[in-house]
């Protein structure tokens, strides 16, 4: 089988974007009434779904830290959430990684030392999947973690990059990521410009690596400006809100 | 009611820490003393959402919420929200019933829909309420299975619906029941055929070929009910369903929902014994529930 | 609404020496940043307060409601059901040792002469304790049981700070009492 | 329609019993209709786990084995009704912090299989000495396509049945402690499978009565 042309002449690609263009980024907050965070994201046709829960007493009392919040992340596909449906598996190694790299991402971020022996779930589940679930679930639960209230020193934000002959593609698609594309997931701390997580499985040319990782810096930027917009625009609705029922609304309080 | 169900008197207030703030006093008395809190507005014959006892939170159906499905609705009664998503493949009939094809159901209660689920397998009751479902499907069949048939002894299509809880504030039941049938109405199967020669399934490929429709034989409406101090309930949120001291599910047939036309099923589970005439109040305000479901068009 | 709304990882300002951190804020490189969604109080007073009401959790000095469990000779469980006049969402476990309930006499408390499972004390957390629960305190006058039913099954009165009665059957138990009128004034 | 048997459709299959059967436990009851066989055994008042420990009442434990084949939701799903209703009937209250296990066994399935276990759990209860609010039958029926009643079905008649249904009754006869009901049936025929297992109901009490003595 030919390799799939994914950038055409014109510097389009299979999807019709340009190589430098996300896909587009919607999100709402406070989707489920249970949780005390949540948060849906979608980019491009990947959706995913995430809820926070806690700080609450920690499940294992033995895994309990006396100086800081353990940080527990689900990760789960819903069997129908690809073309091919596949039941989920218990124990499926591939998914425990993702729960291992989200999980250290945000332990990197969150104020852990003001919860104490207490726990703070986070659980992601894709309903949809195109490609770049890791980077979708990142920027999901960043949003999930604000609507939970629980402190963070900066938003986390992710993006994925590819390179394909040298041109590097922003925020691959499943087409693009199944042609055995080189890709690099991001995710950095937008306004202090840190990185959190960088995960490359793939060869690419050292001399193609500067000119990728600055485009997937360029993605987080876009990213952080969308989130950012989600979350003041809540916000602000929620403000006016409270300066309608001046003094009984939880949430925020204009002391 | 059972003695052993007899519950305590309703306790006084309990003193809120800051007594000032009455929603505070209030937060704190569901928190405390939630029997308490709950009989209170029993007694005054209102639910602490503002419902009448016999009332059923509205349901809203979101058709077509997964794109890599060929079916799928998301079910919000309130706030439960339960997602269904059908996808279908092809298989061998089984032996005994060569003609028919399969419908798989699976509900499944995952951590996030709530603080009660942990992660892990699947808690008992979670189990239970799956098995109960898939009961209700398996003995009331939603979908003509023998139409799913392609070539006997040789293929049908097998559905598999798979229902995600994404938030639990109580009846998953009525809710899953719901999204599942909105979800099969919403099937586009193509229409296939089988190759004698190779034994293979392909897509006709008619030129006038449309996507067909599933053959629904019927609209089934669960309606669920749970008794707290002998008030009956209908459609118990979270809190409510945790002091309830008995439920009641009757599932019922939207478009046969006269008082002549048959129930597809009846199931009380818990202690406190309801008499005939109790069970044939939820059974008339279940046929009314699946009247106004029906009139409201949700579920066609 | 001039109220100024930041979000984390904002800048509230630059840091004062003089000045303490206030919840929802940390310190990045000389400046007083935001940690979670919510408004800017007072221009002196750098703080910002979200929804983290929502997230409380137990800490030293806080006051809380919560009912106990079970008790044995050297305490009682608690399930702490409120963080002042806070509900939390899922109960923490604390524990009341009997040389924390009363502040006088202490080596003559008896556990089942101060707490019975089901009743409803208000306590003050005094340590977070080492592996398992948090230690809690009743040794002050406006702490200790403020709701307990009789073995009859109703809602006792208090008479003394050591005991409560039955109104229905007049029976009289023992009880840490909790002084609330001291509270509510 | 007749019944293969030549059992008239309201007619039980012939009910054995035994109670004590197993001497471990601290009480044990067998209750068979005819083939259909379900085995008891309780256990307690024993000391709970601090995690399922209940302030005001006793924990019950339910677990269900079948004869034959792996376990699955369907038995979650019986052990959590047997649970339910076994609650309501056991005085739970009066051994605060304690644990009660019941454990079933089916030794044979020849339908009515619910039934048959709740009918051994009132053996086996009564033999464990647990102080009961009542005693308490289990009347399985089945509603056919042409509209006949059976009761007391064996597993090729529910086979064939468009709808069964399952009763409890206690010997105070308040109403029905456990229905479920499962198939397209109309109510009439519903509330007339109600009259009939409360009748049943009765039947097996007499029964159970006259095989404790």
């Amino acid at each position: 089988m030919g390799r799939l042309e994914l950038l055409s002449p014109e510097g389009l690609r299979v999807d019709g974007r340009r190589a430098n263009e996300l896909r587009k980024v919607s999100a709402k907050t406070g989707v489920l009434a249970q949780a005390d965070g949540s948060a849906y994201l979608e980019m491009g046709n990947t959706k995913v779904l995430a809820a926070v829960y806690g700080p609450r007493e920690c499940r294992m009392r033995s895994q309990a830290l006396h100086d800081r919040a353990i940080i527990n992340v689900e990760f789960t596909q819903a069997t129908f959430s690809r073309i091919e449906r596949r039941p989920t598996r218990k124990f499926d190694r591939k998914n425990m990684e993702v729960q291992l790299q989200i999980r250290d991402t945000f332990e990197a971020v969150v104020d852990t030392t003001i919860y104490p022996r207490s726990q703070i779930d986070i659980y992601l589940q894709i309903m949809q999947a195109d490609g770049g679930q890791v980077q979708a679930c990142i920027n999901a639960a960043t949003l999930a973690l604000i609507n939970a209230g629980v402190a963070m020193r900066d938003y986390v934000v992710a993006c994925t990059v590819g390179n394909v002959d040298g041109t590097p593609l922003l925020d691959l698609n499943h087409i693009e990521e199944s042609q055995g594309t080189p890709e690099i997931t991001l995710a950095t701390l937008p306004r202090s410009g840190n990185v959190v997580l960088i995960q490359m499985e793939s060869r690419l040319h050292m001399d193609k690596l500067e000119k990728t990782l600055q485009l997937a810096n360029d993605g987080c930027a876009q990213i952080h400006e969308r989130l950012d917009e989600v979350v003041r625009k809540e916000l602000r609705d929620l403000v006016h809100k409270v300066g309608q029922h001046s003094n009984t609304v939880r949430g925020v309080s204009t002391a | 009611m059972a003695p052993g169900n007899t519950p305590a008197p309703a306790p006084a207030p309990a003193p809120a820490p800051q007594p000032t703030d009455p929603a505070a006093a209030a937060a704190a008395i569901k928190k405390l003393h939630p029997r308490a809190y709950l009989a209170r507005f029993l007694a005054a014959g209102v639910r602490p959402d503002a419902r009448q006892p016999s009332h059923f939170r509205t349901l809203r159906i979101t058709p077509s919420a997964v794109s890599t499905a060929h079916g799928s609705a998301l079910a919000h009664l309130g706030q439960t929200t339960v997602l269904c998503a059908i996808k279908a493949e092809v298989a061998v009939p089984a032996l005994d019933k060569p003609d028919r094809g399969f419908l798989v159901v699976n509900l499944d209660l995952p951590p996030l829909c709530s603080g009660k689920h942990r992660p892990g397998p699947p808690a008992a009751e979670a189990q239970a309420l799956a098995h109960q479902f898939a009961g209700y499907v398996e003995s009331a069949p939603i979908v003509d299975l023998a139409k799913l048939c392609i070539a006997e002894r040789s293929a049908c299509w097998v559905l598999y619906a798979d229902l995600l809880c994404l938030n639990d504030d109580g009846n998953v039941l009525d809710a899953a029941v719901a999204a599942l049938v909105a979800a099969l109405r919403s099937v586009r199967l193509p229409r296939a055929e089988y190759d004698d020669d190779d034994g293979a399934v392909r897509a006709s490929t008619d030129a006038t070929n449309r996507p067909i429709t599933l053959p629904i034989l019927r609209t089934p409406v669960a309606c669920s009910f749970a008794v707290v101090d002998n008030h009956l309930l209908a459609d118990p949120t979270a809190d409510e369903a945790a002091l309830a001291s008995a439920s009641v599910t009757v599932l019922v047939d939207a478009d046969r929902s006269a008082d002549s036309d048959p129930l597809l099923a009846v199931t009380k589970r818990g202690g406190t014994p309801l008499s005939k005439p109790q069970l044939a109040q939820c059974i008339a305000l279940a046929r009314n529930r699946a009247r106004a479901v029906s009139s409201a068009g949700l579920l066609a | 609404m001039s109220t100024r709304i930041v979000v984390p990882g904002e800048r509230l300002g630059p840091a004062r020496p003089d000045q303490t951190l206030q919840a929802g804020t940390y310190l990045r490189g000389g400046n007083v940043v935001a940690t979670v969604v919510g408004a800017v109080g007072a221009d002196d007073q750098v703080s910002v307060q979200g929804k983290s009401r929502k997230a409380a959790i137990p800490t030293v000095g806080a006051q809380v409601t919560g009912k106990v469990k079970r008790i044995n000779s050297r305490m009682a469980i608690v399930s702490i059901m409120m963080i002042g006049a806070q509900p939390v969402k899922e109960d923490f476990e604390g524990v009341i040792r009997v040389e924390n309930v009363r502040a006088t006499e202490r080596d003559k408390v008896q556990i089942p002469k101060c707490f019975r499972p089901g009743d409803i004390v208000r306590a003050e957390v005094i340590s977070l304790g080492e592996a398992h629960s948090y230690i809690l305190s009743t040794a002050k006058n406006e702490l200790g049981v403020i709701f307990a039913q009789s073995a009859a099954g109703a809602t006792m009165i208090p008479i003394s700070w050591e005991e409560m009665q039955c109104p229905v059957t007049g029976a009289i138990e023992n009880r840490k009492v909790c002084q609330i009128e001291n509270t509510s004034q | 329609m007749t019944r293969t048997s030549g059992r008239s459709n309201g007619t039980m299959r012939p009910l054995r019993s035994a109670k004590g059967v197993l001497n471990r436990a601290d009480g044990s009851g067998r209750f068979a209709h005819d083939k259909t066989t379900v085995l008891c055994g309780v256990y307690g008042p024993v000391e709970v786990k601090l995690r399922d420990e209940q302030l005001d009442k006793a924990t019950l434990e339910v677990i269900f084995k079948q004869n034959i084949g792996l376990t699955s939701t369907r038995e979650k799903f019986l052990e959590s009704f047997l649970k339910e209703t076994l609650e309501a009937l056991i005085m739970t209250n009066l051994h605060p912090r304690t644990l009660i296990q019941i454990t079933f066994q089916t030794l044979q399935n020849d339908g009515s299989l619910l039934s048959a276990a709740f009918n051994a759990a009132c053996m086996a209860l009564m033999n464990a000495g647990i102080p009961l609010h009542s005693t308490f039958a289990s009347v399985s029926l089945c509603i056919l396509p042409n509209g006949d009643i059976f009761l007391d079905p064996t597993a090729d008649e529910e086979e064939q049945a468009e709808s069964r249904h399952v009763f409890v009754f206690d010997s105070r006869r308040e109403g029905a402690y456990c229905v479920h009901s499962d198939g397209p049936f109309l109510q009439e025929k519903f509330d007339k499978c109600y009259d009939y297992a409360a009748l049943s109901a009765k039947v097996i009490l007499d029964y159970m009565k006259a095989a404790r003595e």
